[in-house]
């Protein structure tokens, strides 16, 4: 029986071993790359939380039956509350979408400014039973729009659309 | 170059038949986690017959049935290298790392896209679904490319707790935020396939696309970081 | 004559607890070299860190002209350790056990049938699991997939211990025409009896030192 | 050992005294000096606490992979590339629960909710459990560069989370605002004050991160030294056991 050490692999290729493997780090760089590029162009759609008004029974996933989250602004004075109903407008890009809510939306929910609700669209009013306020990234000062803006329709004017 | 290819080659497959040839003789596969996933699937049919809801939940039910299962795929697979000390040996006869992490990832995956199978039958049986031919088309390219993902990142993160004290609990603390895009990807993708609650099919290519980026990047991290994670 | 191991002032640590003391080897190529003292004295740890295993704390070593400290991992293709454990899969039959180390290495499926005739499991015993094999069997198949190594530097945990007198004489024969092929041995025991017939030379390891040494 | 050890040296002694300074004008700030919202009134002062605890996080999780890719990439394997990555860890852990805690108590009093599965939302509480994966890897047991290696793997893939979590307000419809100041192609959306504060919490936050970080890597240091002392005394334990 043969007891010789095997011979193993010559000194070049140990020290090819010693040197760093490159390979896998560009396949990381670039699968993360095509990463963000799978999750930015073709994910977006999936992942977002809401649909537009305008976007309802139009874009892929606000369509049909199913359960939706439409986002708008709620438009101005449209606000009618009776025996525990409330019923709004929302507004998005110039299509607006009638909202039936039970209850008291919470947070700091009033007129002209974006909320969500969660609910699907019966008979062309969207039937919701939540209400989420989506507050926007800008910060106003409250003395200082006591001067600019003492009438509600400026606030709603500075509202995004 | 063309020497160490080789002897990842070699080493890949030998541990890749190793570990097969140890399921089909101990049917721990078989006679355990195939039961194991099969309760998940009853109790959650239990819990939630509902009208509608069901059906809705199918796909996510059997992907988080897999990743449940595959908990336990990823223990055994690491427990019987540390039974008698053979990851020990295989460390010691310097055996090619990369071998090891490709032999073990395809054995899982072996053994993971086995199991998505049956689950995928179970779901249409008790679930009532029924699929198009283009989404059973969907469903298997989404359970392959998953499970190629799942058996890399079981592995690595297999090999990172073993032979340690307190890896039952710690596996899956690290695994299961770790697989989140898996699970999030292929439930997606198998709704579209299902057309759960009014998805279309067209909606779970991109969500087949993000697991294929998955599977990319821990196979690469993987194929980096085996070697390291289970050195002393 | 050409240096296989060379220890100086190393310390290991076990999870805190310093197994080798500041130890001190020097091992020539084609010596049997024995280590032997009480429990814990700290043998296997002196196999285990030759083998590239365990990390150097402290101190210099090289195996094979191999740095320890920084490319430890580098020395273990040439190396064959049989530790305590036996590295088997228990679910898998001998022969499969020897053709997966076998493979690990590129060995022929010659070399694997020779090497377990020579340890006297092929037969009956080639086709069971080795669950249901006895220790000493065990340690038979263990054997034979350290043999299909043909490793440069044997490195041996109690070799002997659970094998009956013909396995000890046909290990011993092994080792001994390994040596004369060109490797070089090191075995820890306690039982001394029988390896100081075989071994070229004895060393005392005791509280993680090497404590005395005869010819 | 007879000498009290403390974490403190004089240049720390003066960092925690402008710490202190800075987070109690903060306070002031916040709570009083500066403005009412026009639409959430006082609710907005919680974004002086939320923004710069998410900051000091992302802050202390990009210093745990630095600190672990030099780790990784140095020859000389330094620990103590390795306890500032982990103590960096673990203050980041502390941040992201506070801001995940004062961005839900304040999105109760703005959403109407106290949580919402939105991109934003998920992905930070991922973010959060990985880091608490990373910890425990961290106690794993075994020797220090075993440690190390394990854990600077995990801090350099958990590292790639934070670009999805900060940028999903942009990928996606989120019901979570998009940044205000941070937002790579947006004004400044805060009225004067209002950003000032902000901008000061930003400052006295990451002055605090700085103060807890130094002491935490010494008293990691001590930690890992008495280790090695003990060491010292058991190896002459363990020679003394030849020849008995």
């Amino acid at each position: 029986m043969d007891l010789t050490p095997r011979p193993i692999a010559d000194a070049e290729s140990r020290a090819q071993k010693q040197r760093r493997r490159w390979a896998p780090m560009i396949i990381v760089a670039l699968a993360l790359v095509a990463g963000g590029v799978v999750v930015s162009q073709f994910l977006t759609s999936a992942i977002d939380y809401y649909c537009n008004v305008d976007e309802v029974g139009v874009r892929d996933g606000c369509v049909g039956q199913r359960r939706i989250r439409v986002q708008g602004i709620v438009v101005e004075n449209s606000l009618k509350q009776t025996s525990g109903v409330s019923e709004f407008s929302l507004v998005f890009n110039d299509k607006t979408l009638r909202v039936r809510y039970q209850g008291d939306p919470g947070g700091v929910f009033q007129e002209c400014i974006p909320v969500v609700a969660h609910g699907r669209v019966v008979d062309g009013v969207f039937d919701s039973d939540r209400i989420e306020v989506k507050h926007t990234n800008q910060y106003v000062e409250k003395n200082k729009t006591r001067f600019e803006a003492t009438k509600e329709t400026a606030a709603c004017s500075q509202l995004p659309g | 170059m063309t020497s160490r290819m080789q002897t990842v080659r070699r080493v890949s497959l030998a541990v890749v038949r190793k570990d097969l040839r140890i399921e089909w003789s101990s049917k721990v596969l078989l006679n355990q986690v195939a039961p194991f996933s099969l309760v998940i699937m009853i109790m959650f049919a239990f819990a939630l017959d509902n009208e509608g809801i069901l059906q809705r939940v199918a796909p996510g039910l059997v992907w988080l049935a897999t990743l449940f299962s595959m908990l336990v795929i990823v223990q055994r697979s690491f427990a019987v290298e540390t039974a008698d000390g053979a990851l020990d040996a295989l460390r010691v006869a310097g055996t090619e790392p990369l071998g090891i992490f490709i032999g073990k990832s395809l054995a899982l995956m072996v053994q993971l896209l086995a199991l998505e199978l049956m689950l995928l039958a179970i779901a249409l049986v008790l679930y009532a679904v029924e699929p198009t031919a283009m989404g059973y088309a969907e469903t298997f390219a989404t359970m392959l490319i998953a499970t190629i993902g799942l058996g890399f990142v079981g592995t690595l993160y297999g090999g990172l707790g073993a032979g340690a004290r307190g890896r039952e609990t710690l596996l899956p603390l690290l695994l299961l935020p770790a697989v989140a895009p898996v699970l999030i990807g292929a439930t997606r993708a198998t709704e579209a396939a299902f057309g759960s609650g009014g998805a279309q099919s067209s909606e779970g290519w991109p969500w087949i696309g993000l697991l294929a980026v998955f599977a990319g990047v821990f196979g690469a991290v993987g194929a980096l970081a085996f070697g390291p994670m289970i050195e002393e | 004559m050409e240096t296989v191991v060379e220890l100086s002032g190393v310390v290991a640590v076990l999870s805190n607890f310093p197994a080798l003391a500041g130890i001190d080897l020097v091992v020539h190529r084609g010596e049997i070299v024995l280590l032997h003292g009480p429990n814990g004295a700290g043998k296997t740890s002196v196999l285990r860190v030759c083998a590239g295993l365990l990390p150097i704390e402290r101190g210099e070593g090289s195996v094979m002209g191999v740095n320890l400290r920084t490319h430890r991992e580098s020395v273990r293709e040439q190396v064959g350790l049989l530790g305590h454990s036996n590295g088997l899969y228990l679910e898998l039959t001998v022969t499969q056990n020897v053709s997966f180390w076998a493979s690990t290495v590129g060995a022929t499926a010659q070399e694997v049938a020779l090497a377990m005739q020579r340890m006297k499991i092929d037969g009956r015993l080639a086709h069971v699991k080795a669950s249901q094999l006895s220790a000493g069997q065990r340690r038979r198949c263990a054997l034979a997939s350290l043999i299909v190594r043909r490793a440069s530097l044997w490195l041996l945990d109690e070799p002997h211990a659970g094998l009956d007198t013909a396995g000890q004489d046909e290990l011993d024969a092994i080792l001994q025409s390994a040596v004369s092929s060109g490797a070089t041995v090191v075995l820890a025991s306690h039982e001394t009896q029988r390896s100081r017939l075989l071994a070229t030379r004895v060393i005392k390891v005791d509280g993680g030192l090497i404590s005395g040494s005869e010819s | 050992m007879t000498t009290t050890q403390s974490t403190a040296t004089p240049t720390t002694q003066k960092l925690g005294i402008a710490t202190a300074t800075a987070v109690i004008f903060l306070v002031l700030s916040g709570l009083i000096f500066s403005a009412e919202d026009v639409v959430q009134g006082s609710t907005v002062r919680m974004m002086y606490v939320h923004v710069p605890s998410i900051w000091v996080a992302y802050l202390a999780f990009g210093l745990t992979a630095l600190c672990s890719a030099v780790y990784v990439s140095n020859r000389s394997r330094s620990l103590i590339w390795d306890r500032f990555a982990g103590a960096s860890a673990e203050i980041g852990v502390l941040f992201v629960a506070i801001s995940l805690v004062t961005g839900s108590l304040w999105g109760r009093l703005t959403w109407g909710t106290f949580w919402v599965w939105d991109a934003r939302l998920t992905s930070t509480a991922f973010l959060f459990i990985t880091y608490i994966g990373y910890l425990a890897v961290r106690r794993l047991g075994g020797t220090f560069s075993q440690r190390a290696r394990r854990s600077a793997i995990m801090a350099l893939l958990a590292v790639l989370e934070i670009p999805l979590v900060h940028f999903s307000v942009n990928l996606w419809r989120t019901l979570h605002q998009k940044a205000s100041i941070a937002d790579p192609n947006a004004k400044v959306q805060l009225d004067g004050f209002m950003l000032f504060t902000l901008f000061w919490g930003l400052i006295s936050f990451s002055m605090l991160f700085a103060w807890l970080l130094i002491h935490r890597q010494r008293l990691m240091a001590l930690e890992d030294a008495v280790q090695d002392q003990g060491l010292d005394r058991a190896i002459q334990e363990r020679r003394t056991e030849a020849g008995r």
